[in-house]
This record gives structure tokens, sequence and C-alpha cells, in this order.
């Protein structure tokens, strides 16, 4: 197993999987005095040659360390970055290298890497059941975060119609409005916490003969009653 | 210890309230007697979505403080990797002193997360007269990180482009001095855990993570490196100022001369990395170049830079328990950041728990699942939502415990007659 | 009121009377003592520890909390088992000769049905456990019942060996703590049987943590694994009781272990001859003696290791103690030959 | 019985619905030899039947709420619940986080509040002493 210099891995990448090789982008920044390298690759691939890619990176060292999958929502498409880590156990050698690809809104679908790299297995559940990306055989295809009862149909990481708005319950006595959840956010959020404060229902008022009236209880109401200016962040 | 007569598996539910784990996280046991048969991991008791305030409420700034609180006990290497995700999307770089004043936090962050978890193992297995010493040994570099940040848990001592506080010259030698006690009791330490008769009969041998399976479940920092992965980020990615100070992955042949991954490896690696965390810190009191702690000390500037920023970013530190990574992608003109992805070791760690309990046996569930150290808080960052009106789904939780207490009853009438 | 003389005819009150005093006496004692160990394990473990009189005020406390009864447990079971424990804690008590005294039912009761005695209050621990149907309570009670079994060989070896060389000297009963008094061990034998007594006491110094169930063999009520294990549904008076119970019994097997091998009264070597000053004397020194044993068997082993595993405290009862116990008998046996 | 035994010997059930462990971490700091709180006859015990204080630490998270308030029924009374940290008093840092049921008092009602992030130990040992005082204040109104 040698040590590729980064353009070397991107021409390999390159070579093999020719047409589906979208782009490649290098980072490298000196690093404190002795200006030794930290070195990342970001590559981008279609969807047909991800487990191609992925092949290749096993080729370049044999346990290649899967660190994480990260999707982001753009609006029409979803970006997944699998995260991987290689050379590790050579000094200053390591470089983390970023394999990027961006699936249609309409058809999220991706093969499982679970034969390739067992460890993958956490995350590609989390992207399922966060995202909504469908991979295509996976072995354990339960929730791993979400409660079962969590609603079918519903990925908290996104931001359009199938994400969490209606679910959002905000902490009582520091509310906004959560059916202008999306307006309040997005202009600067100091402004929306200044109009009438509508107290949303909390646990402890839907059973009042639990939290019975405990003289401490009710100050901490009133205190926070008069503290509602704006909100005070900390 | 198997039933004879009749052959009775019954899940015991630890968690998650459990005062062996001292965070909610739920594993379900299948045992037969007192040997396990299965595991199941369950998560997300201790979710407090912090990616969603990160991409919602807070600017980046904020974040930092937010991702500081992700762990109470690991709070360096969080927003040390989100701030090198940032720096590495917004193109800034910090000057060199900050880079080695970081080094030096995060390294006295890994002596007192070391010695806690070496208190709380030897808790683990009712050893408590070692947890009351070891956590004795641990004030002083309480202290010391108080001495020096000003707070004992939550230092809030970073910023995006540099640190926000400096470690002058008249601190040196109070560092040397906690560091010098460390060197004479290290010796001690080394013998009340290595050589103690009823913690090696508590865990040679137990909770064994072969090679092999280590790289195949990604297992990173001690619990991976005792089962012979030399996967650590400080040594194979140039960061901080650990390139200048080349470090060497710590495995336990370095004492046993064999590398056997079982819970007596993880306190041996645990052990020399606060060994090897004293000779970091020494070396960088040492070679601390002068120069500016921050790049850009005026805070509304660098607000002005990050919002204007485009581009993504990975940060990746090596936690007391691991790989921390920090992916974040900056948007142009928008307040908050476009996507915050956290991810802790523990995450990875426990993949490993399966193949590790599998076969061991009740008793040693506790020591064991602490012998990865694992944090649960950190697991559970991400997003989850769940719906707050429906009464009835919340009633599941109650039915599987009551299942579970019905089924042992059942079968535990059945054992007595 | 001479106790020691086993021709006398006991009145009931004498006996109701005697059992009471013998009952707080053991309580207060039990609890006192519990409350030295805590301090000096404390002060082995760098803290400054609680109070003496700690126990007392635990007690008091859980007096006055309410005590929740399990609804899908055995409710009149649950609640038993406490009251149980209890009376036989203190029953033990009145067979065992405490305080420098004979025992108070002296000639009612000898070593064979000790040994039966000590046996109940785990017994009603574990029908505890198992009545208040929690899962962890089960488990605690059925690694309470491997322990139970596994410590009955040693102690068995241990007072069987003593009884035998005894009945070589006199043909009265040999399990009578009297006759044990009046022949300590150690006089009896030679060098080799000095090492073999030795070795019994060995095991019996081993046997009390885990007749008492302290660190290292407190794997029943182990708190980290098993959330409290037998006692995790036990709260308020039933709890109270229970900690009531193994302080007594804490007592009694301590100065169990004080009868067989320190019959000795401090009074006769110093010459006191009125009854007052005796009694006073002898039972300052067994309490002296009862703290020495206590020290060594719980306090010294409960700081010093760490809690086995089922399979390592049984496997250690089982075949190591028993072979010290064994080892023990065939040296006094050979001893006499010799 | 007086309440007043009780406050000699507090024994501590600690409840973590979510916190950040640095709170957890400072309790256990009261604990060791340095702050060492059972000096006070205070103990760490395994189950909330056994328990007279209920130490909370973290912004109850979603799935904790049910665990935490079945925990509060099963604590026999007299008892007294002691919120450690900023995040059982308003959320911390999480305040407007969706996840997070509220702040403690919303769920069980609480005695004595410890702000901080975390709050050191000496913050704890203070607020067990307030503990004693609100014991005391609730024993003469049953006399």
């Amino acid at each position: 197993m040698e040590i590729l210099s980064p353009e070397e891995i991107v021409e390999s990448f390159k070579a093999a999987l020719g047409s589906s090789f979208i782009d490649s982008k290098i980072y490298q920044r000196e690093v404190a005095v002795k200006k030794n390298l930290f070195q990342a690759i970001w590559i981008y691939v279609k969807r047909d040659a991800f487990r191609q890619a992925v092949d290749l990176i096993s080729k370049l060292q044999e346990y290649p360390h899967l660190s994480i999958i990260s999707s982001s929502d753009l609006g029409d498409s979803v970006e997944l970055i699998y995260h991987f880590a290689i050379y590790y156990g050579h000094h200053l050698k390591g470089l983390s290298l970023g394999l990027c690809l961006s699936l249609p809104k309409n058809d999220l679908k991706i093969p499982t890497i679970t034969d390739l790299i067992p460890g993958a297995i956490f995350t590609e559940r989390e992207t399922q059941e966060m995202m909504g990306v469908e991979v295509v055989g996976i072995p354990d295809d339960r929730r791993l975060f979400l409660p079962e009862d969590f609603p079918e149909g519903v990925y908290p990481w996104r931001k359009d119609e199938t994400g969490p708005e209606d679910m959002l319950k905000v902490l009582p006595g520091h509310s906004c409005h959560s059916d202008s959840f999306a307006s309040c956010h997005s202009e600067p959020f100091a402004s929306c916490h200044s109009e009438g404060e509508k107290r949303p229902k909390n646990l402890a008022q839907d059973n009042p003969e639990l939290v019975s009236g405990e003289e401490s209880h009710t100050a901490q109401d009133r205190l926070r009653e008069e503290s509602q200016e704006p909100g005070e962040k900390k | 210890m198997k039933n004879k007569e009749m052959e009775t598996t019954y899940t015991i539910p630890v968690g998650p309230i459990h005062p062996a784990l001292k965070e909610p996280i739920r594993l379900d046991l299948k045992v037969d007697g007192e040997e396990i048969i299965d595991v199941d991991v369950a998560m997300g008791q201790v979710h407090r979505g912090i990616e969603w305030l990160g991409m919602n409420r807070n600017n980046p700034i904020q974040n930092i403080y937010l991702a500081e609180r992700v762990c109470g006990i690991c709070n360096i290497c969080h927003p040390f990797a989100y701030i090198m995700a940032v720096e590495q999307a917004a193109g800034i770089t910090p000057p060199e002193r900050a880079e080695y004043i970081r080094v030096v936090i995060a390294e006295m962050e890994r002596i007192h997360s070391h010695l806690l978890w070496a208190g709380v193992a030897a808790h683990e297995i009712g050893f408590d007269s070692v947890f009351y010493l070891v956590w004795r040994v641990r004030e002083k570099i309480m202290d010391l990180i108080e001495y020096v940040t000003g707070n004992r848990v939550t230092k809030a001592m970073f910023q995006i482009g540099g640190v926000r506080r400096d470690i002058t010259e008249e601190q040196f030698p109070q560092i040397r001095k906690t560091l010098d006690y460390y060197k004479t009791i290290f010796k001690q330490l080394k013998t009340v855990f290595l050589d103690d008769r009823t913690i090696r009969m508590r865990t040679k041998n137990v909770g064994v993570l072969k090679t092999e399976d280590a790289l195949k479940l990604l297992a990173c920092g001690p619990t991976g490196r005792a089962s012979g992965v030399t996967k650590d980020v400080r040594q194979d990615q140039a960061y901080g100022a650990y390139a200048d100070l080349d470090i060497k992955a710590i495995t336990p042949d370095i004492i046993t001369g064999t590398i056997v991954g079982d819970v007596y490896d993880r306190i041996i690696v645990r052990l020399l990395e606060v060994k090897q965390s004293i000779e970091i810190i020494e070396r960088c009191l040492d070679e601390m170049p002068p120069g500016a702690t921050l790049i850009e000390p005026k805070m509304a500037k660098l607000l002005k830079t990050l919002k204007t920023a485009e581009g993504k970013g990975v940060g990746r530190a090596e936690a007391p328990r691991g790989e921390v990574i920090h992916y974040v992608r900056l948007e142009a003109g928008r307040e908050t950041l476009a996507t915050w992805k956290i991810r802790a070791p523990t995450y990875l760690n426990l993949m490993s728990i399966p193949t590790i309990l599998k076969g061991g046996q009740i008793a040693d569930v506790p020591i064991v699942f602490a012998s990865i150290d694992p944090c649960m808080s950190c697991t559970n960052r991400a997003v989850v939502i769940d719906r707050k009106t429906n009464k009835k789904s919340i009633m599941t939780y109650e039915k599987l415990h009551q299942l579970s207490v019905e089924k042992t009853r059942r079968l535990s009438n059945g054992l007595v007659e | 009121m001479d106790w020691s003389s086993n021709s006398y005819s006991l009145t009931i009150t004498a006996i109701i009377g005697g059992s009471i005093v013998l009952a707080l006496l053991g309580a207060f004692f039990g609890l006192l003592y519990r409350g030295i160990d805590r301090k000096l394990a404390a002060h082995m473990q760098g803290r400054i520890g609680p109070p003496i009189i700690q126990p007392f005020r635990d007690i008091r406390k859980l007096l006055a909390k309410e005590s929740i009864i399990p609804d899908d447990g055995l409710s009149w079971l649950f609640q038993a088992c406490p009251f149980i424990g209890l009376v036989v804690s203190i029953l033990l008590l009145t067979y065992i000769p405490v305080f420098g005294q004979g025992a108070l039912l002296e000639g009612y009761g000898d070593l064979i049905l000790i040994l039966y005695l000590l046996f109940i209050p785990s017994l009603a621990l574990v029908i505890g456990g198992f009545a208040s149907g929690s899962p962890f309570a089960t488990v605690g009670a059925q690694r309470e019942m491997v322990i139970m079994m596994s410590y009955e060989f040693p102690l068995a070896v241990a007072i069987i060996a003593i009884a035998w060389r005894i009945s070589y000297v006199t043909d009265i009963n040999p399990f009578i703590f009297s006759t044990v008094a009046q022949y300590p061990i150690w006089n009896q034998v030679g060098p080799m049987g000095v090492v073999g007594s030795l070795a019994l006491l060995f095991t019996l110094l081993v046997v009390t943590p885990g007749e008492v169930a302290k660190v290292p063999f407190d794997i029943a009520e182990a708190e980290t694994e098993i959330a409290g294990g037998l006692l995790v549904e036990y709260s308020g008076r039933n709890l109270a009781l229970f900690y009531l119970a193994d302080t007594i019994r804490a007592f009694a097997m301590v100065s169990l272990v004080v009868a067989l091998f320190f019959p000795y009264n401090l009074s006769p070597l110093i010459g006191i001859g009125a009854t007052a000053p005796t009694v006073i004397v002898d039972s300052l020194f067994f309490l002296l003696k009862v703290f020495l044993v206590m020290f060594i068997s719980v306090i010294l082993i409960r700081t010093a290791m760490a809690r086995f595993k089922i399979s390592q405290a049984s496997y250690i009862y089982i075949m190591a103690m028993t072979l010290i116990g064994l080892v023990g008998l065939i040296l006094i046996h050979v001893d006499m030959i010799v | 019985m007086s309440l007043s035994a009780i406050k000699r010997a507090l024994w501590i059930y600690h409840i973590n619905t979510g916190s950040c462990n640095g709170c957890d971490i400072e309790i256990l700091a009261a604990l060791t030899p340095r702050y060492d709180l059972e000096r006070f006859g205070m103990m760490l015990v395994g189950s909330p039947r056994h328990a007279d204080v209920l130490l909370v630490t973290g912004p109850v998270a979603k799935q904790m709420a049910p665990r935490l308030k079945r925990v509060y029924e099963q604590t026999p009374d007299p008892k007294v619940v002691i919120v450690v940290g900023s995040c059982g008093l308003e959320g911390g840092v999480f305040y407007e986080s969706y996840n997070l049921v509220g702040p403690v008092d919303q769920i069980i009602p609480v005695d004595v509040y410890v702000p901080g992030c975390p709050p050191r130990p000496e913050a704890i040992i203070e607020a067990v002493a307030k503990a004693w005082v609100k014991l005391e204040k609730a024993e003469q109104q049953v006399v």
C-alpha cells in the first residue's frame, strides 16, 4: 500500500471513473511552525459510479475509515458526502477524502456499502431516517435515534414540506409562533420574539394534578412572566 | 451458568435510568442465566437537537459555546473540530501561538478525562477506594485548568481564528509544577491499576475486541488502539501544533508485548496516554512561539467575513474517546450555518458493543460498557423531532417495560416452583 | 445472675427480658460498628466520612419515610420477610455467648443450630427479592442463593473441625459453646495444630464478608450492576428492618468467630472477683475482640479489593476456602497423632 | 417522626435527563475526598426507592420526561428535588430546542435550583444546605 499524493489520487479516480467523475477540489494548508500540510480532497461523482469509487478508496488503504455520511437539503436535490479518512497509522500522511454525490429529490436512493465497510451501518441508518434517502440493501433498517412511534414520512433534516415544522415545540416562556416558523427564523431572529408570547401547551399543564400547587413552582412562573422582554440571549 | 432444566432467556432492560450508566442509554440484553446472548443498543434519550439550533438560531460564533456543551467531559475537542471546520470553509488560518495554546488545553482535558474514566471504571467493579483516590488526584488538573482557562469544566477558550485568552509566561511555572506532581504520582497509578489482583481478575480477557473486528467496525480512539488499530488523528493528520510534535499512537504492546484487546489493554492505553499528554504539554510550553493569539480580534468584522464566506469544511480532532468530526457548510448571505454535522467517537465505538458483550456475563456489562468510555450526550446530538401531542404513542415505552417485567415475573415464578 | 452454669432452669420472664436486652444491645452495637466501619473505610480512602452515629440517623430517617409496597409483587410475603430477617438475627444473638458471658439460651442450642440460623436471614432476603417482582431483584436473589450455598461449605468445615478436636478432650457435647469456652482450641494443640487452626481462622475470616454481604462479596446488592439488587423495591420501614437485621447479623457473625477462636476472658487474668466489674470488664474486652475481627475481615478487605463476579466468588468459596479448611482440619488431627 | 431526622441522613439518587455530563461529573466530584458530601451523611444510592433527594440534571429530553415523572412517583415521601445546572432551570444553552420538554419544574415540583453551567461542587453542597432549611421550614408547618 504505497502512499499517493492528492493529485495522483485524483488522477487515478479520473482515469478509473471516466465520465461519471464530475469534478474534484484539493484543499491544502500549512499548519503551525513547521508548516506541515493539512490536506483534504473533495471528489464529486455520479451515483452510478458510487460503489466503484468506494472500491477504489478501499484499494488506497485496506480498511478505509468512514467517519460519517453528512447530508444536506439543497432545495431540489440532496447532497450526500461520505467523509473518508485514509492513510491512517502513517505519521502525518493521513488525508480526509470527501466523496460527494447529489441525488435528485424525486429519486432518493443509494446502494449500501455495509458489505465493503461493515461499520457504515449506523451512519446509513441515521441518513435513512433523517433525510429519507433510501439505502438499497441495508441489512438492518430500523431507526437509530428516532423513537418507534415517530410518524412516517417526516424527515427531520429536510427543509422542505416533509420537514418537521409542525412538530416543533419551543420551550414555554421563550416561544415564538410555531406556525410562522419558517418566516420567523429566516429574518434576524431577535425581532421575532418581541410580539405577544403565545404559551403552547406543555406536559405539566396536560396533567395539572401532578404538578401540585407548590409555592416554589408558581413563583417560578411569575418570575418568567416578568422577564418576557425581547428574547435576551446568553 | 446455564439453567439445566429449562432454557429461559429473558431481557434485562439496562437503562435508561440505571446507576451503572451515568447517562440514559438503553441496552436490551437477552440473557440465559448470567450469560449474555444478544445485545441491542437503543439511543435517542439524550438528544437536544444541537444541530438544528446551530442551523436555525445561532450565528457561527455562538455555536462555539453550543459545541462546547455537546459533552461536559470532552468539551474541548468539539469546539476544536468545529472551529477547524469553519476556518477551512471560510479560509481563515489561526496564528501559530494560538495553535500551541489549543494543543495545551486539549491535552490538559485528555488527562482529566482519562483520570475521570479510570475512577468511574474502578467504581463500576465496586472498587470505590480507587475511585475516590483517582478523583482526588484528578482535582489537581482541574485546578490547573481553572488557573489557565478560568473555569473547571466549560472553558470558552477557543474562538474562530485563534484563542480568546493567552497563556502568559508567568503561568508556565505553575503548569510545570502540576505536571511534575503528575509525573511522580504516575508510577502509583500504574501499580494500582495494572498490578492489582482483583482489577486484573475483573478485566483480563473480559470484553475482548479482536483487531479484525475493530478494523471492520471502525473502532477509534483508545478502544480501537487497545485492539491494535493505530488510528490517532494527532499522528495521522497535521492539525493544531500536533504536526510539530510528532506524536505516536499508543498501543498496549508497549507494556505487555502483546495485543489482546480486552478491558485490561484499554486501561493500559489510557494510562500511557496520560503520560504522553504530560510530555506533549511540556514540549508545547518549551516551543511556544510568540505572537498574536487572534487573527481577527474584532468580533463584528469576523462575523461579516463569516457571513460572506461560502464553502465546505471538515474538522477532525482526537478527543479522549476517539476521533471527533465536524462538517460545516457556509452559504453566502446566510446568518446561520447551512449544514452542520457533528459525530462523536462513541457513535463508532457503540457499534462494537454487541460483538464485545456477546458471551460475557451480566456482571461484566457495567465494566465492559464503561471500558469504551461511552459519552451518550455526544452521540445523541443529532436532529430528532418527536410528535408533541400524541399521548397514546408515548405509552409504547411503558408497555415495552411492562412486557419485560411481566415476562421476568412469569419466568421467575416458573423458576421458583 | 450467673448465666454460665448449665444446669439452671430459665423462667419465661428471664428469657423474654434477656432477649429484649440482647436485642437492644445487639442493635446498638451493630449500628455502632457499622458507623465505625464506614468511618474507617472513609479515612482509608482519604475522606473524612460520616460521623460514627450515622447509621442511627439512617435508621431513624428510614422509619420516618413512607414505605411503598409494589403492587405486582406478593405484598404479604414482601412485608413479612424483613420481620423474619430481623427476628432470626436477634435469635442468633441469644445463642451466641456475647459480652463475655455464656449464651442466654445456653443449654438449648449449639453450633449446629447456629449454622442453620445463619442461613435464614439470607433466605429472608432472597424470598423478599423474589416477592418484589422486579427483574433486578430476581437477578439479585439468584446471586444471593449462589453465594449462600457456596459459603456454607467452608463454614461447616471450620466448625466441625473445632468440635471434632474438642471431642477428643472431653466427652461432653463438643458443639455447646460452654465446652468450646472451656477448651479453647489454641491450648489444645501443638505447633502443627496451631497452623491448622490458623487456616480455619483464615477460612472464617473470608466467610464473614460473604455472610455479611460486604465487598468483595456483596454481589447480591451490587449497587452499580443491578441497581441495589435484592433491596431495589424496599423502602421506608421495611428497608429499615432489613438494614437493622443486616447490622445485627454482622455483629452476631463476628461474635461467633470470637466465641470460637478467642473465648478468653480478661477478668480472671487481672483477678477481679466481684461479679459487677467482671461483667463490665469482660464485655469491654469482648467488644474489643469483635472490633479487631471486624476490622480485619470487613473493613480492611472492603477497601483493598474490588467486587468479585458471581462465578469467581462461588469458585473461591467452594474450591479454595473449603480446601484450606480441610487442610486445617487434617493438620489439627495429624498434630494429635504425632 | 420529625422531619429533621431526614436531613441528617439524605440518600441521593441522581437522574440524568439528557444532560451534557458537565453537571454529572461535578456531582460526582462533590462526593470525592476534596469536597466529600459523605461528611453530612449523604450517600449515592442505587434505586429511587431508597432515595430522599432526587438530583436532576439536564434539560428534560422528550423520551426522558415520562421516566422522570415515573421515578419521581416511585420515590417515597418526604422527598426533596434539587435541579442542578442551568439546563434544568431554563433549558440553558439549549433553551429553544424542540426536543426538550422544558425546565424540570414543568414536570415535577422542584425545591432547590442550582444555577451554573456546570455549578461548582461547592454550589451543590450549598444547595443541599438550602434543602435542609426547606425541610426545617416544612417541619415547622407540620408540627
